[in-house]
């Protein structure tokens, strides 16, 4: 079903994720690219690469995650498009 | 009165004395300066944090960033800080990368005409830089690495200027 | 834990570096200074002040002080700062004489564990050196010289703390 | 008649009077030997000194003073004792 919804529109809508930090290490990535199905909003990102990989499910349970849309800090709430660049990450801790 | 701003995140050490002349104005009477270092610790094991009780202690902070939103986040706080005091110049400078014991993390200048302005927009950016900025650090012991946590220190201190920002909306 | 105190009053100059170096501590995440310099100034005539009116502009600031309660009543305020602030190293050193245009006039520095107590401690005691210690400013214009008044936003600063002071006890 | 007070006293009570930046510069002195004629608070002096001379007279009149008694601030009720050493002064410009 999510290949057919992806094919239906022109070009396929995809993004590049970026993990950082404790989050990287942890899903052993720093980028993926990513098709969506549909349009999503953040949280429906983060459901879907839960549900593409365990490691990544795992990764995700129990852990603070801030998201950055295109280099800005945003809420989950907040809906990604074709060309975004999601960064995903743990609360910061410079300074 | 447009103030100079100077922002570099880099992995190289800086000098203090070179940015607190670069920030001096003739019109300004206030210089305040903040300096993060990287202070011994200790892991944390059966007992409360920073107490020497594995014996293991701090070798380096390992600083890790977001290339791009980094500089530009610092950049944004930055302008924040000269919409909402009175400032002439601002540096800050922010190192990545692997950081020995005692060794500079971040510096934070203000220059301005009055001290109180210099006082609080160093303040506050140094909150903002804790909790809006995408940098990560982690704690190589010896034996071990951690992660190091956010604090809710950091979070509240936070609050103390977003409050104050609503009530001059309000007000 | 104990602090170490550096008090010093003194027509000589300082050097900042110098100054932060000797404040660092294995324990210490934090430092912040606060420099005071002498800022241009426009002699007061019909307009507001700091208005460029008069065409004549400071050229040098005196210093009057009290020997012997100026150092007492600095080392006071550093021995406050301690009781009430996390901290490991303070330095206070202020300037008498003629200052020029550009001198520093004024440092304060601090070393703490963590930045909110560095912070707060550096603030306090420069309301209080503002407000308490026996020092006055005389400002030389190239024609006239006029001494410099106590504002009362310094006494408003000082305020802050005392309130904070009295919420203390009274809790 | 406060001659004979004084003189009914033992040593004769003295202190010494400071004073600094304008009010230094308005009197003429930065420091001057005075005799008490009874225990006197700070404001007590002040009147005295003012009755001594018109200089100082004009000087303290309509001028915030602040005062320090062996180098404590202290507030004008304070009462001062012989051997003292009383600074007068005006607000502080320090810092």
């Amino acid at each position: 079903m999510p290949d057919i919804t992806a094919a239906a529109i022109d070009t396929t809508p995809q993004i590049k994720v970026l993990f950082f930090a404790a989050l990287r290490e942890a899903i052993g990535h720093s980028e993926l690219q990513l098709t969506l199905p549909a349009p999503l909003q953040i949280s429906g990102v983060l459901a879907l690469l839960s549900a593409q990989s365990s490691k990544v499910h795992q990764a995700l349970a129990g852990r603070e995650v801030l998201a950055a849309l295109n280099q800005q800090l945003v809420g989950c709430d907040t809906w990604v498009h074709s060309g975004d660049e999601l960064a995903l990450f743990p609360p910061v801790t410079g300074g | 009165m447009p103030a100079t701003i100077n922002c570099r995140v880099q992995p190289e050490d800086f000098a203090l004395d070179h940015e607190y002349q670069a920030l001096q104005r003739q019109d300004c009477g206030a210089v305040v300066l903040f300096c993060g270092l990287v202070r011994e610790q200790f892991q944390p094991q059966d007992g409360p944090q920073d107490m020497p009780q594995s014996g293991d202690t701090l070798q380096a902070l390992e600083l890790e960033h977001y290339p791009g939103m980094t500089e530009q986040s610092i950049r944004a706080i930055a302008g924040q800080a000269v919409k909402r005091f009175d400032l002439r110049a601002i540096t800050v400078i922010h190192r990545i990368g692997l950081l020995p014991l005692g060794a500079q993390i971040v510096l934070v200048g203000v220059a301005a005409p009055h001290r109180s302005d210099a006082f609080a927009a160093c303040d506050m950016m140094m909150d903002y830089l804790k909790n809006q900025v995408p940098l990560w650090k982690k704690v190589h012991f010896s034996t071990s690495t951690a992660w190091a946590d956010a604090k809710a220190s950091d979070k509240q201190a936070l609050n103390r200027w977003q409050t104050a920002e609503q009530n001059t909306a309000e007000n």
